[in-house]
């Protein structure tokens, strides 16, 4: 199971590619040749597919089973979705080509965002920015912006405990002081200690609704009402959408920005790590202020791009790029898929559905496993555990491993950080009633073995590719690049 | 609705477990008022399969596809020939499917392939490490600037006019909040070579001064040693960050790393990932490796497991906001994991031979038609040396030219009118590139469609 | 040469390690006067991937593709939609580059998709038991004539004047060797139900017969009810053979097993494998549980393994060619193994409900297009009964009709003139297929463009 | 590692495909509505994406390990070919559309017989039949034909012994008598009671060449002339044409026919038993005789097909229909492509790669391996060991399944039958030097224990999905579908 590296196995003389010969003709760099080695190992196409296939055999992933990651979504990926994002009408457009030979990608962006804005009661939104925090920057920074162009400028960014740790980056990464939000017993915001910190140096409040103890803020129009009465901004940090698509919109409850994560509600494909896309919903008034370029409807049913050479008249208030190009097309192109294949009352049915499936794991281990919101109320998308009753030494850690051993990956754990060794479980509304009881069953093993104190969970895994591996060696003395030397020394 | 297993029946059993008595109690914390009691309306249903797929076909088929067309457009966009076997091994569903590696037990996949990604990105960029990915060039270049900010604890960097304007956008938009001084500057394409203002750089660098960017080929085609702007930097104790946005180039001339860069920061889009209409593309991140705690993103390291089996992980992690939330060194979460793997597939693919074959059939093209092209009348080509992109300076603005050419089914390159709104001469510039995927008829044909347009 | 891993080191050290001067002498057996010393004159060299890519792509785009046109071609070949995740499953390397199972441990994957499959099948058709598939229906249908022959000791096979042309070409040709008696029959589209010649077939049967071979529905799209059939060639002792071209159809009529058919075989392209200009496509095979040791093709059977958990195997090859050789049931080794699995992939994905709603539409469509095709002058619909393809009767040749509709982009059938070319009215005939793919506004362009051709 | 039948998790009610509304409308069934349940068991598709992943990791395949079989040519399969097999240009055409609509289709065909019949050195090729046994058996056909044109009815056809299965099934099949023919010591064809036994009453010689013991028949051309000389013909098998490709062409030896398993020699996937495909190349005298349908190229460069409506006059001897349509579409634009990339030189390559590869490891292991034919010269593409040496009770089946615990698939086993215990071992071309070092290691070290009489090896395979199946409880008690009362036990 152990696969050597591509360096270990390849060298620089290997080559998987076949060229056209190069024509005749003087060279124009400038003196500029390479005079060393690179040091690139390269294999035959043979070799590659046979490394990168044993390699990704390695991997758990949503095709092979229940991943219930709470905050993260992962969903089933519409294989249609993939074929769409590969049609050589969108997968091979350049973002510079004239506007007129891209209408249809035009409407692919434009259709999408009519769809967000209906879904989440909108009146605007930025497309273009990469992945979820991504969004959430572009968010502040329209609010900072309609805050300047008051005269307005204030300092701090409002945060609960129980945030994603993206929230208080952003804040701080676009200028703002972060301050810290308690929330109740039961697991939402506090509303009297946030209207007792409200006032003119608040920026604005970052809240996720439903929020990270899987709950739905049930206060969360008096929030609204008080951040807007002392002069702040709504911020909904939108990861948890997916529970609540359909059936409520976030601009009924007066939220003035959130994101989207296309991959956790519109289901485009984690990847290992992304590429994300982070599409953000905006008020009227923040609308004024969000990134080039974007695109308009013409009257003739035609699209046009704005950008820098027009902005200056459509959209003189802008902030400026947040990063080259349209943003995420390849995404936008699945999610809409995504989109249409659901349409409006199976998008409703995306976010019963997986509300029903937490609350199903919520009660189906309530009794053998902590649930410290479980008189909360209905959880939302995902289901709270802390380690509560769990034998002196075993932990949270102890269980996600042993949940490896068990065939899956383990829960989100140590989040949100107001419960004390949390687990936090999200099905999704993509898994079907036997895989759930299969899950329980399972996580009902590992915990009932925490609670008895069975030191063996210790060891867990030891059915998966590795065992536990050190990550503090691994941050104390960082090897992030392969070595020649080290060959030399494994050969050894 | 085919993507969700339950049906009535379970979902009947599973309300009587939970003890509601139908779904809307579960929804019993959202405020009556505000809860859709029915599809939005003014929305569509779901559809069949079939049906979306002629739909979005139909969108699809609006668009004129780089591949129907002679097409030299690039701007920090490249359209290579990726092979077949890169789209396979991405689409495995154990790579696609896959979640960030915070569990490298059951990871190693994505984590190995990380890590040789990081290997090849340090290599290329003849740096000491690199991180896992950022979202792509563009933002990976402001990054690198907050970056210079905290290793240098200054404030003002220093752009260069050969930077793509795109770029120095995003930089501009995140400097209005943090308070970072951006100095900047247009190109100018009467004199000298393109877009290399070397001189006022020099000028420019002061003990303020926490970086200078620049970039290589630069957004005219221009390349120029970095050697002496390196030098320059260090001597104030600044940073040279260098942007890269044709990974290709570094198969032919030298690295930034190898001139000295600080930083070296570019997009990867060029191998594995594809056009895309601008995205998703894949920003690359290198660095020395006494910098490395100050680095954004994510990085994947070798460790060892309790068998004492070589292993990876992330690390370094309390860089970064699950960790340090608002001390994080960025917010960056997910970046551009899959990409990040095409992009290492195609250059395992390639490897040192393929990647220098591959970079010197780009400029081999690029010469023969950057020679054909300024014969046309009323052209002429302002670049010294350059890689596989170069800039024509015409006797009329180019943005007229460029849209009677796509007329004649030719997408000729980028306008510098579009890029740079304001005039003073860079309307009549047009950045042209050649890759491996034109053929000598392309350039004819554009050649032809230039001369008739000209004329 | 991007397959071939070894590099001239490599040759060289091998030869030396084999103990050979160089490559020529381990052809040192083939003689010096047929050994060619270079490539083949007149062949071109090998390619780059984009180079391949471009001729070929080439060669696609001089091809009129289905889905360019309405399309309205049947005749034992059917255009459905298959689901992305059917393309995605197959191409998984596991299944695509794995190879026929024979080492049990370690193709579990392929074993038990193949014994869902001949669950799927025998299910559909109504039959106790299925193999794992053969290369297409017309193959299909010569192995039931043989295994038939093999029953029942005899020789002596009436196919209904229903089946497919191409389906009664093959049989003839096999048996013009094997010395089996095919009696056959043209259909007739003047009188009755066309292509059904029950009372024909009735009074063949004999007690030389060993089978009769009927199709359902049949080339002509008609549809009857068997079990008279099978009456009565049971009374002679005769098998009765069904074929069925179109699987979708038996998600709305009863299958030939329910009609006491003793074998059905049939086409399963419609489902997972689509057309691909005829092949590769998967022959469905199905009969009788005790008549098993005669049936043709590999098996998969259930067991279990040394640890007593369940597990499957190919079985009963003592059937087979690698066991038996000469005396085997048949000479066929590899099958249609991936298509096979695309098969039963999408048929996992409809499910029972899935195809009846499937069937349910074909069916509604199909009878709507001919309803309003029979409304154009000069067009007559001449089925009763029928599932998703019918037959017109044209008051002229039908050959240029499609010719001229093809010139108006319209797919529009298939021509009887084709397929029997000795006329005898039959050149007026022209077989119509309608799918879930049709859209209404296809029927409206055919119908219009019919009238304006048949004006 | 276990995964249920899709019938065990399935329901004749779950479904993973929507559907477009059906038009109001009359039935026109003629009462031969399904009356009964059909029983077939659907799946969303999350669960199928799920089911067939988990199962597919059960199966060893190319992708991730050297498939060392003998005489079935188990290479790299590109991915190249893939992409292509897939342009809707060639998948989504009909057979029967009208021919003006499917020039490049015929053109594809028209250009990979020429290919065919260059590298082969014949006159013609049938292109239809769907894979080698259905080539043989056109082979064979056409043979039978053109001897009853000579009003010749010859009664057997001669097959040396260590010939596949195929052979002798494809004789009985097209109504011969088979006759096996002795190999000589060195692993040849006997030439001497080959012509002892040639007469009026043989038709032909099915001989393979290569042959299964890995060598070249040195003596093919007087074999060939021998054959002629009695008034039969040569029947060539090309299942191992991989190993002379572009080294040498089989019309310039004498064979009258040959069929080309593409997926052999020009590496369409093998997926999991096919499908193949099997043109047969022949001769000027049997190319009369071929099936129907044809392509034919004419003067102005357009392509014309030959079918039963103009077969009268053009190709008025041939047999008839193989099949119905045209062959295998799939596998001609993958082996085209296949084709192209390699060219003349790299097809060439493939050959000497192939038995360089093959030499290597005989000469690698015939130290520890009884090798019957090592005296015999170079083999060629493969190499043939004998289980001579291993230790009582211990055979060629231990040592395969051994080769499963090593992480390989076996090697072909007890072919060719001339050999006793055989193991034949063909790594093809596209395996490098490193994993052929590595795979040698693992077979010497299986090889030893079973010299050293290892019993442990009766255990083998145990890191496998499963251990040794039952092989004979399947064949005597056959369960070839899956029936619910077998469900209902399996729950107890």
């Amino acid at each position: 199971i152990d696969e050597p590296l591509v360096f270990e196995i390849g060298d620089t003389d290997q080559c998987g590619v076949d060229f056209d010969e190069a024509p005749e003709g003087e060279s124009r760099i400038g003196g500029l040749e390479r005079n060393r080695p690179i040091g690139l190992a390269g294999l035959s196409e043979p070799q590659t597919v046979r490394h990168y296939t044993r390699l990704s055999r390695q991997n758990y992933a949503i095709d092979l089973g229940l991943f219930p990651l709470g905050s993260c979504t992962m969903k089933h990926n519409p294989r249609l979705d993939e074929k769409i994002a590969r049609l050589p009408g969108f997968a091979d457009l350049h973002p510079l080509q004239p506007v007129d030979t891209l209408q249809g990608a035009f409407e692919v962006i434009y259709e999408l965002a009519v769809w967000l804005m209906k879904l989440t009661g909108m009146y605007g939104v930025a497309m273009s920015p990469k992945a979820g925090a991504h969004g959430e920057l572009c968010g502040i920074l329209a609010i900072r912006s309609a805050l300047e162009a008051r005269g307005d400028m204030r300092e701090v960014v409002l945060v609960p405990e129980s945030a994603h740790g993206t929230n208080p980056a952003t804040a701080a990464f676009a200028g703002y002081r972060v301050e810290n939000i308690p929330a109740t017993a039961e697991g939402r915001v506090d509303l009297e200690a946030l209207k007792a910190r409200l006032g003119p140096d608040v920026a604005a409040l970052m809240i996720t609704n439903p929020n990270t103890c899987g709950l739905f803020e049930r206060e969360m129009k008096a929030i609204s009402d008080a951040v807007h009465a002392a002069g702040a901004f709504v911020y909904c940090d939108g990861a948890n959408f997916n529970a609540i698509v359909g059936k409520v919109r976030p601009g009924d409850l007066g939220v003035d920005a959130m994101h989207i994560n296309l991959h956790k509600t519109f289901s485009t494909p984690h990847g290992g790590g992304g590429p994300g896309s982070g599409p953000v919903v905006l008020s009227e008034e923040l609308s004024a202020y969000g990134p080039l370029p974007f695109v308009a409807k013409q009257r003739d049913g035609s699209f046009r791009l704005i950008e820098e050479e027009n902005a200056a008249e459509i959209h003189p208030h802008g902030f400026g790029r947040m990063a080259a190009f349209h943003g995420q097309m390849g995404m936008f192109t699945r999610a809409l898929a995504y989109i249409l294949s659901h349409g409006a009352d199976g998008l409703r049915q995306v976010a019963e559905d997986a509300v029903l499936n937490a609350n199903y794991i919520l009660r189906s281990l309530e009794d053998v496993l902590d649930a410290p919101f479980a008189a909360s109320g209905p959880c939302m998308h995902e289901a709270v555990f802390s380690d509560a009753g769990f034998a002196e030494g075993l932990t949270t850690l102890d269980v996600a491993k042993g949940l490896i051993d068990e065939g899956y990956h383990p829960m989100t754990m140590y989040f949100p950080l107001v419960v004390h060794g949390a687990m936090l479980v999200e099905p999704t509304e993509t898994e079907s009633k036997g895989t759930l009881d299969t899950f329980i069953g399972a996580l009902r093993s590992v915990a009932e073995r925490a609670k008895a104190g069975d030191e063996s969970l210790h060891a867990a895994p030891v059915f998966a590719p590795r065992r536990r591996l050190d990550e503090t060696a691994a941050a104390r003395n960082p090897v992030l690049v392969w070595k020649e030397t080290e060959q030399a020394e494994a050969a050894e | 609705m085919r993507y969700l297993p339950l049906n009535p029946a379970d979902r009947q059993a599973m309300l009587a477990t939970i003890g509601a008595p139908d779904i809307d109690a579960l929804f019993a914390d959202v405020p009556e008022e505000a809860r859709l009691d029915g599809p939005i309306e003014g929305l569509p249903g779901h559809a069949s399969e079939m049906a979306v797929e002629r739909a979005m076909g139909a969108m699809a088929r609006k668009n004129l596809s780089a591949g129907d067309a002679p097409f030299f457009i690039g701007c920090g966009a490249y359209r290579h020939h990726i092979p077949a076997s890169v789209d396979h091994l991405i689409q495995r569903g154990e790579f696609l499917t896959s979640y960030t590696p915070y569990q490298p037990e059951i990871a190693q996949g994505t984590l190995q392939a990380l890590f040789e990604f990081q290997t090849q990105v340090a290599r290329l960029y003849g740096c000491e490490v690199a991180n896992a990915s950022m979202y792509d060039g563009s933002t990976a270049c402001w990054e690198a600037i907050a970056m210079a900010r905290r290793v240098t604890r200054r404030g003002k960097a220093i752009l260069s006019a050969g930077l793509h304007p795109h770029y120095v956008s995003v930089a501009q938009t995140m400097a209005r909040f943090t308070g970072d001084v951006i100095d900047s500057a247009l190109p100018d394409l009467t004199e000298g070579a393109p877009g290399d203002d070397s001189a006022r750089l020099f000028a420019a660098i002061d003990e303020d001064t926490s970086c200078v960017v620049v970039q290589y080929p630069n957004v005219l085609g221009h390349i120029g040693d970095l050697s002496e702007l390196a030098a320059r930097c260090h001597e104030k104790k600044a940073l040279l960050i260098a942007v890269v946005p044709e990974p290709v180039a570094l198969g032919l001339i030298r690295s930034p790393g190898e001139m000295d860069a600080d930083i070296v920061v570019g997009e990867g889009q060029s191998l594995g990932v594809g056009l895309n209409f601008g995205g998703p593309y894949v920003g690359l991140f290198a660095c020395r490796e006494k910098h490395v705690r100050q680095m954004p993103g994510r990085i994947a390291g070798e460790t060892v497991d309790a068998a004492g089996k070589r292993g990876f992980v992330l690390t370094l992690s309390t860089r970064e906001q699950h960790i340090r939330r608002e001390k994080a060194t960025s917010n960056i979460c997910t970046n551009a994991g899959l990409c990040a793997l095409a992009f290492s597939v195609h250059m395992t693919l390639l490897g040192e031979k393929g990647l220098r074959d591959l970079a010197a059939l780009n400029h081999a093209k690029a010469v023969r038609a950057a020679t054909r092209l300024a014969n046309v009348p009323g052209v002429e080509l302002v670049n010294g040396p350059f890689f596989n992109e170069f800039t024509l300076r015409l006797t009329e603005e180019a943005r007229p030219v460029l849209r009677a050419l796509a007329d004649r089914g030719v997408l000729g390159g980028v306008s510098l009118g579009r890029l740079y709104p304001d005039g003073d001469g860079r309307e009549n510039g047009l950045v042209v590139a050649v890759t491996e995927t034109n053929t000598q008829d392309d350039v004819v044909a554009y050649a032809a469609a230039l001369e008739e347009v000209m004329a």
